[in-house]
């Protein structure tokens, strides 16, 4: 069968004053009914824009998408009325968002958020919305459902809020969830808390989801497939098997060894990657990571690595991935370079 | 979005519409109402007159002393007798006749029969002496008891020892007998104030604070509604009427605190009549054109510029120590160009004043004042001869002004003439109960004041404003010569004499610059094109008795 | 809420004690140009007996403290003596003009609503645009107009000038002041006194448009599928308008206190220019029980503004938030 | 928020506060808000000083810079004044002219009703309402920031007595405290700035106070007190020119709202005495005289509006380029 969702290339530049700001540059996945994708990266990697390209949630001026395809079904997306992306946001595709503080609105009742997309899309009555919209926030655990559907945001913990918007994201019973960073701005205990509730919403409902996150740690129970972005490009994508446990790229491996896990920690230490993320007006030439890099070469420094596939279904952009001497064990903690 | 402005589009052209069609609304009712509902047999029947007003004091007679309010009180209230608006002559009015003793002490009333108040009672001799007598009680602060001072028994009233005017006698309900303490031919004009008016007792004993805002008079108009301060007063043709049926039916006394908002309420077509600010005279005449005898209006001679007995004058502070050298004082009167003062500021409607005594009081001398003229040179010379050349060392002086009333502009004028001479000073304006406690208290310099005639005789021009004491007196001149000469003035029987006597004291004050005249008054004010007939009589009180409007 | 409500009021307390001792302190003689007994007396002769008799009703005579203590108490018992111009009660002035600003100010709200509101969503919705571009000058230039040279001209153009084409639909006020009034003569007027706050009033939609739309609950709603009509005017909207209406309440009380400007320019009965002629006149009595008037009515009205605030936003309604 | 909030004015006159103003007018120098706010974050220069930036951004910014040359040049006009308007027009409060005027070539603002050049008029007309901006908001800025950095840094019993006194400030209304109090001083030049100036530093003390108090919470202020400086010190050298951005705006834009304020105090007879030239008292007299001579309407007018108008969008312009949110 054919994917439920498959994104080629895609391109979203922001034009700003500054210049042009190619957030996401050429990226392509795919993604299966039922199936969860991690894209995982650092802030300013892309992976936010890349999901709100998904929707075509980008405000043009000054986003815009530069290129590329995004097949929904067979259907691409940039070529839909803004009728017809209506009607897929929310109903097919929803998301949810890093911060459930201010992600609803704060003047409206949350049961009442919840339902305007049932009352939108499923064409509900306000009495049956608000009623779907009672169950909706059961299903995802909130307590006293009757009475918490006629609060407001701000009467809600962090962690309800959160809930409230799976309930908002899941009303519509969605093809595709699109969580962006669902946890970040949570406490620990309740970061695990809504992931296992992710997990279960996706059992009981079979939706696929797109999980962002910086965090590679957070999606190794959840995800199917894995895809790392940096500066606005994909540098690896596999199974998440894949990635975890033979990942290609030096990104990727600095990523992992940031990452406190002693479960698959190899090397003990914490080895966190030097320096900033890149100046996205302001590219460096080449592999956009080799300022990072631990074993920039020349080639790095002028040609841009292609990503390919190394293994069957894993794929890396790096210049030198695949070649058997080059492999995560041998990689300096970089913590311990100087780099500028 | 565009779906939604244009949504908000529509709703604020609906509004704005909305507002449109209220205004027009608005009009039509007006109109309706105004043309009255008789039919207009008589093409001069009908109307309702806008006049402006600022804030009366009381239109109550028992404190109607200042103009506005006394223009109110003459169209609600009748005296005993009335003015002729144009010759001042006495006519009866609530009297149909009066008589006097030879000796002029005692004078009798006979009133109207059959005159209705507008609680529709009838107007007896009685009535009035309540007014009088409720004017003479203390306890009621009337501050124009004075009127009444000559009758027998006021000063009883006043300390308080008598409760009724001894002199004021009820001989029937058609019959008023007055007595005086002292032979006063001129008593008759004395009754025709408006103040003098009856009331009806029943209606003040009521509610006295109800009445002083909505009187009930036996005048030509009534009261169509309490009186709104600030706002409004509006009087009706009062049906019962005992006299001629005034031909408007009635009027809108429009209150506004500011002259130059009711010209441009006259100029948007609200009002009927209002003074004309300085700077538009000349343009007002050539638009509406000037009224032939100055004080009757009519389409197309809307301007009236008729004289009136009074004088624009500069006080001197003839105690200040500069100020006090009859050669400073000249030297200050002969710097100033009030030629220059009557062209810019009234257009040159108003006259240079070469005197203290206006032109229309019997007596007046052209150059009565020999330094009442524009010469700077012999003011340069005055001022050398004080011991300032050129002005050195003359201290720096104040011209004060009460604000608010165009004052500014004439002192400002003076301020540079003076200037002119070397003379420097500086304009001090206040507000003015503050700047007659001001002159009062001789803590001034140079001032300016107003005087009107109360009387058109000279004495009330020079006894009031010279005479040692008096309490008008603001320039504190004092020469006991020219007071000796007041008094024997008084007592000349001879006319002639008399007046010789005056201007021989004119002289002497106006040799010594003891006050400086400028300019003397006359009306600037301007009707709208639909009245006919209007008088403003050269007392400043206009009569709505023969006004009729176009329709 | 209640609780909200009271502490509100108990904060009050303070600030119109203060607002009351800074007029009495103006009461003291020697600070006012003016003997205040000769001011009572006006131009009737003063006695010695008859200043006795005045210092006595007055209170005069009496340690300042005790002077404030029946000053106060005075006031609270809606007693702000007599007007020393007019034979009238300052009670009685006040009640007369309030009517007239009240009227004034009600309709220069309405257009503030309407024009102000209209113009910042435009201007947010199409940032950038032509009508943006508009709508930002021209509240800049509002905002610098001084409103009584707007309403000079006003009165000039559509009170005469072009009187003979709109029939007078826009005649000046003075003559409006019938009764019922003229709701006509209120246009010019409440154009004039609505002006600044107008474009305050878009200067804040506008901004508060663009930050509610810049608002994480905005992508929300768009994810949610809504049309950005709905979004921009349902979700946006509810929010920016929050502070709007917190100034046009709070601008609703200042006009109620009485709008000095527009009331001269246009010769507006109201209570504003009441007290700006009694300054002219040094009617003390009605100065102070002017101002203290007007003093409690902004004081009422804003707190009213809070409540409604409070009632508006649920954040404040229910308190805090939970965590 | 009911204590900390105010407005602009006590009925209609309004000056130019910026608080209100929440942040509104980016329409030349901000980065353009988006529905979705993606942008990701962009260094793309090295940051120069605060100033040095704030300067660059304000000369990108068509209007204020329109502001501020208008400003130079009414200051450079009727500073020199004295040079060249006598000469070739008239002493302001010289009466030699026949009055009522129209514009000519000798008199390009025509004459008022009693002969004065209008044009000297106002050119003099802008001393006063410069020195009465600029004495006023010094005024008030003494006072201000006084009270305001006591009050925001001790806080505490002072800050409550400071903060009520401005509540009871603001109580009042604006135009009828100005009148109130001008009535008490007596109307003069003097007294004019001096009841503005006076009215005036409850707004800016708050101000201040407000941005000390987030000022105050950063580490560096921890650090330096930790490191034994004395209090001024820490105030005159870290909190203050971390605080000022907001003062440098509110100032701005305050000496445009005394501009107004001293126009329409004039205006209403409180103000600057005749013959002295001023441009509300100049309106003031032209009240009757709109149609015979609009011009002595139209030039005083126009000068206070282009003139706060330049105030105003200077204000505007630094407080974008110095990025201050101005609100409540």
């Amino acid at each position: 069968m054919g994917s439920l969702l498959e994104v080629t290339d895609l391109k979203t530049h922001f034009h700003t004053r500054d210049g042009v700001v190619k957030a996401v540059d050429g990226v392509s996945f795919s993604l299966a009914e039922g199936q969860t994708l991690a894209i995982v990266g650092e802030s300013g990697s892309g992976k936010s824009v890349t999901a709100l390209s998904l929707m075509r949630l980008i405000a043009d001026p000054p986003g815009k998408i530069a290129g590329g395809r995004i097949l929904f079904r067979d259907e691409n997306v940039l070529e839909m009325s803004d009728e017809q992306i209506r009607s897929l946001r929310g109903d097919r595709i929803a998301m949810i968002f890093q911060d459930p503080m201010t992600s609803l609105n704060p003047v409206f009742r949350v049961g009442y958020q919840i339902a305007e997309a049932l009352r939108l899309h499923k064409g509900m009555d306000r009495k049956a919305a608000n009623a779907r919209a009672v169950e909706m926030l059961e299903l995802v655990g909130i307590p006293n459902a009757p009475s918490r559907a006629r609060d407001y945001p701000h009467q809600f913990s962090g962690g309800m809020r959160q809930r409230g918007m799976i309930a908002m994201a899941l009303a519509c019973d969605p093809d595709i969830l699109i969580a962006d960073e669902p946890t970040t701005a949570l406490d620990v205990t309740i970061q695990a808390q809504i992931l296992e509730l992710m997990i279960e919403m996706q059992q009981r409902t079979g939706a696929a989801i797109i999980m962002i996150t910086h965090d590679l740690g957070v999606v190794a129970d959840m995800a199917n497939d894995v895809m790392v972005m940096y500066a606005g490009r994909q540098v690896e994508y596999g199974t998440t098997d894949d990635v975890y446990y033979r990942p290609l790229h030096p990104y990727t491996w600095g990523l992992l060894d940031s990452l406190p896990r002693h479960d698959i920690s190899e090397k003990g230490d914490l080895c966190p990657i030097n320096g900033q993320p890149p100046s996205l007006i302001d590219i460096p030439s080449g592999c956009a990571f080799h300022p990072r890099c631990p074993y920039a070469k020349d080639v790095c420094r002028t040609d841009v690595p292609e990503l390919r596939e190394i293994e069957p279904g894993h794929s890396s952009a790096c210049h030198f991935s695949g070649e058997p001497e080059f492999t995560r064990d041998v990689m300096p903690c970089s913590a311990d370079m100087e780099v500028e | 979005m565009s779906e939604r402005f244009r949504k908000g589009l529509a709703l604020v052209l609906a509004l704005a519409l909305a507002a449109t069609m209220l205004a027009a609304g608005g009009c039509t009712t007006k109109t309706d109402e105004e043309p009255g509902e008789e039919p207009a047999v008589d093409e001069k029947v009908g109307g309702t007159f806008n006049f402006y007003i600022s804030e009366p004091a009381f239109i109550d007679p028992i404190n109607l002393q200042e103009s506005e309010g006394t223009q109110v009180g003459q169209s609600v209230f009748d005296s005993l007798v009335t003015f002729d608006p144009l010759t001042s002559e006495v006519k009866p009015a609530a009297a149909e006749s009066w008589e006097s003793n030879d000796d002029a002490t005692v004078w009798t009333f006979y009133l109207v029969q059959g005159a209705k108040f507008h609680n529709g009672r009838e107007v007896t001799a009685q009535d009035f002496k309540y007014a009088w007598e409720r004017i003479c009680t203390p306890a009621n602060k009337s501050e124009i008891a004075y009127h009444l001072g000559v009758v027998k028994g006021y000063d009883e009233m006043q300390a308080e020892t008598a409760t009724e005017l001894e002199g004021v006698k009820v001989v029937d309900d058609y019959t008023l007998e007055v007595t005086l303490n002292y032979a006063f031919a001129d008593f008759e004009y004395v009754v025709g104030h408006p103040a003098l008016a009856p009331v009806p007792a029943e209606a003040v004993d009521a509610d006295p604070a109800a009445f002083a805002d909505m009187p009930i008079g036996n005048g030509p108009f009534k009261m169509a509604e309490p009186w709104a301060h600030d706002q409004y007063i509006k009087v009706v043709k009062f049906d019962d009427y005992y006299g001629e049926e005034p031909y408007i039916d009635g009027v809108d006394f429009k209150i506004l605190s500011d002259q130059d908002a009711a010209f441009l309420e006259f100029q948007a077509g609200n009002v009927d009549f209002v003074p004309i600010p300085s700077g538009q005279i000349q343009a007002t005449v050539d638009e509406y054109g000037e009224s032939p005898d100055g004080y009757t209006v009519n389409p197309g001679e809307q301007v009236s510029l008729g004289e009136e007995l009074a004088i624009y004058y500069l006080l001197v502070n003839n105690e200040d120590e500069t100020l006090k050298d009859p050669a400073v004082r000249n030297a200050m009167s002969l710097a100033i160009d009030r030629q220059d003062i009557c062209d810019k500021v009234f257009e040159g409607t108003r006259v240079p004043a070469t005197g203290i005594v206006p032109p229309g009081i019997v007596g007046h001398t052209p150059d009565a004042f020999k330094s009442s003229k524009y010469d700077v040179e012999a003011a340069k010379a005055a001022l050398a001869e004080a011991g300032y050349p050129d002005g050195a060392g003359f201290p720096k002086i104040s011209l004060e002004y009460n604000s608010g009333s165009g004052h500014e502009d004439i002192l400002q004028l003076v301020q540079e003439d003076l200037k002119a001479i070397g003379i420097e000073s500086e304009l001090v304006g206040s507000e003015w109960a503050q700047y007659l406690d001001k002159l009062g208290a001789k803590d001034y310099q140079v001032g300016r004041l107003g005087w009107i005639a109360d009387y058109p005789i000279m004495d009330n021009f020079l006894y009031p404003l010279f005479k040692t004491g008096s309490t008008d007196n603001y320039a504190f001149y004092s020469n006991a010569d020219v007071d000796a000469k007041l008094d024997e003035a008084r007592m000349i029987v001879d006319d002639d004499e008399r007046v010789a006597q005056y201007q021989e004291i004119e002289k002497i004050v106006g040799d010594a610059s003891a006050v400086i005249p400028m300019f003397y008054y006359r009306h600037t004010r301007v009707a709208s094109d639909r009245v006919n007939e209007g008088i403003y009589s050269p007392n400043g009180l206009f009569t709505f008795e023969s006004v009729w409007l176009t329709k | 809420m209640l609780k909200y409500v009271f502490r509100r009021i108990l904060q009050m307390i303070p600030v119109f004690l203060g607002v009351t001792l800074i007029l009495f302190a103006l009461r003291i003689p020697g600070l006012l140009p003016g003997d205040p007994v000769q001011l009572i007396v006006g131009e009737r002769e003063l006695t010695p007996a008859l200043r006795a008799q005045i210092e006595e009703e007055h209170h005069l005579n009496e340690s300042v403290p005790v002077q404030y203590g029946y000053y106060i108490s005075g006031i609270l018992q809606g007693d702000l003596g007599r007007s020393l111009q007019k034979n009238r009660t300052v009670t009685d002035i006040l009640l007369d003009k309030f009517p007239n600003t009240a009227r004034l100010a009600v309709s220069a709200i309405l257009v503030e609503i309407i024009i102000g509101l209209l113009a910042g969503i435009i201007s947010a919705v199409k940032q950038y645009s032509f009508w943006d571009v508009v709508v930002t000058l021209s509240t800049s230039i509002l905002v610098s107009v001084p409103v009584f040279w707007l309403g000079m001209l006003l009165q000039m153009f559509f009170g005469i000038k072009i009187k003979q084409w709109t029939g007078g639909a826009f005649s000046l006020p003075m003559s409006g002041m019938g009764s019922p009034p003229d709701l006509v003569h209120l246009i010019l007027p409440s154009i004039t006194l609505a002006s600044v706050s107008t474009a305050y009033v878009a200067r804040i939609m506008r901004s508060q448009m663009l930050e509610a739309m810049g608002q994480d609950y905005i992508r929300t709603a768009m994810a949610k599928g809504l049309s950005e009509r709905v979004v921009v005017f349902k979700h946006a909207l509810k929010n920016a308008l929050i502070p709007v209406v917190t100034f046009i309440g709070i601008d609703l009380g200042a006009l109620m206190g009485g709008a000095i400007l527009t009331e001269s320019v246009f010769s507006w009965p109201g209570v504003g220019r009441e007290i700006y002629l009694a300054v002219m006149q040094r009617d003390w009595p009605v100065v102070m029980g002017g101002v203290v008037v007007v003093v409690l009515i902004v004081m009422f009205v804003n707190l009213l503004v809070d409540i409604s605030y409070a009632v508006l936003d649920p954040r404040i309604r229910y308190g805090g938030t939970t965590e | 928020m009911s204590a900390d909030r105010q407005h602009p004015d006590g009925g209609d006159l309004h000056t130019p506060r910026g608080p209100l103003d929440a942040g509104g007018h980016e329409l030349q120098d901000q980065p353009p808000r988006t529905l979705v706010p993606a942008v990701p974050e962009v260094t793309a220069h090295p940051s120069r000083t605060l100033w040095g930036d704030a300067w660059m951004r304000l000369r990108k910014n068509k209007l204020a810079i329109a502001g501020l040359t208008w400003i130079t040049f009414i200051i450079i006009v009727t500073v020199s004044a004295d040079l060249w308007v006598p000469q070739n027009f008239a002493e302001p409060t010289s009466t030699e002219f026949a009055s009522m005027q129209a514009p000519s070539a000798d008199h390009p603002f025509g004459t008022d009703r009693i002969g004065r050049d209008v044009f000297s008029r106002v050119v003099y007309g802008a001393r006063v309402s410069l020195a009465v901006g600029i004495l006023a908001v010094s005024i008030s800025l003494v006072i201000g920031l006084a009270l305001g950095s006591l009050s925001g840094y001790y806080g505490g019993l002072l800050d409550a007595f400071v903060m009520r006194t401005a509540d009871i400030f603001f109580a009042f209304p604006y135009t009828l405290f100005a009148i109130a109090l001008l009535a008490v001083l007596g109307p003069s030049y003097r007294n004019v700035f001096i009841a503005i100036g006076i009215l005036g530093w409850p707004s800016i003390a708050r101000v201040l106070r407000s941005s000390i108090l987030s000022v105050k919470e950063n580490e560096y202020v921890d650090a330096a007190r930790a490191m034994g400086a004395s209090d001024l010190r820490i105030m005159l050298r870290h909190i203050m020119p971390n605080a000022i951005a907001p003062i440098i705006v509110y100032g701005t834009m305050s000496i445009g709202g005394a501009i107004i304020t001293e126009a329409a105090l004039s205006y209403l007879g409180m103000g600057v005495q005749p013959p002295t030239p001023s441009w509300g008292g100049m309106l003031s007299e032209a009240k009757a005289l709109m149609i015979p001579a609009p011009w002595l309407t139209v030039w005083p007018g126009f000068a206070i509006l282009t003139t706060v108008l330049s105030f105003v969008l200077m204000g505007d312009g630094l407080r974008d380029a110095l990025d201050v949110k101005m609100k409540d």
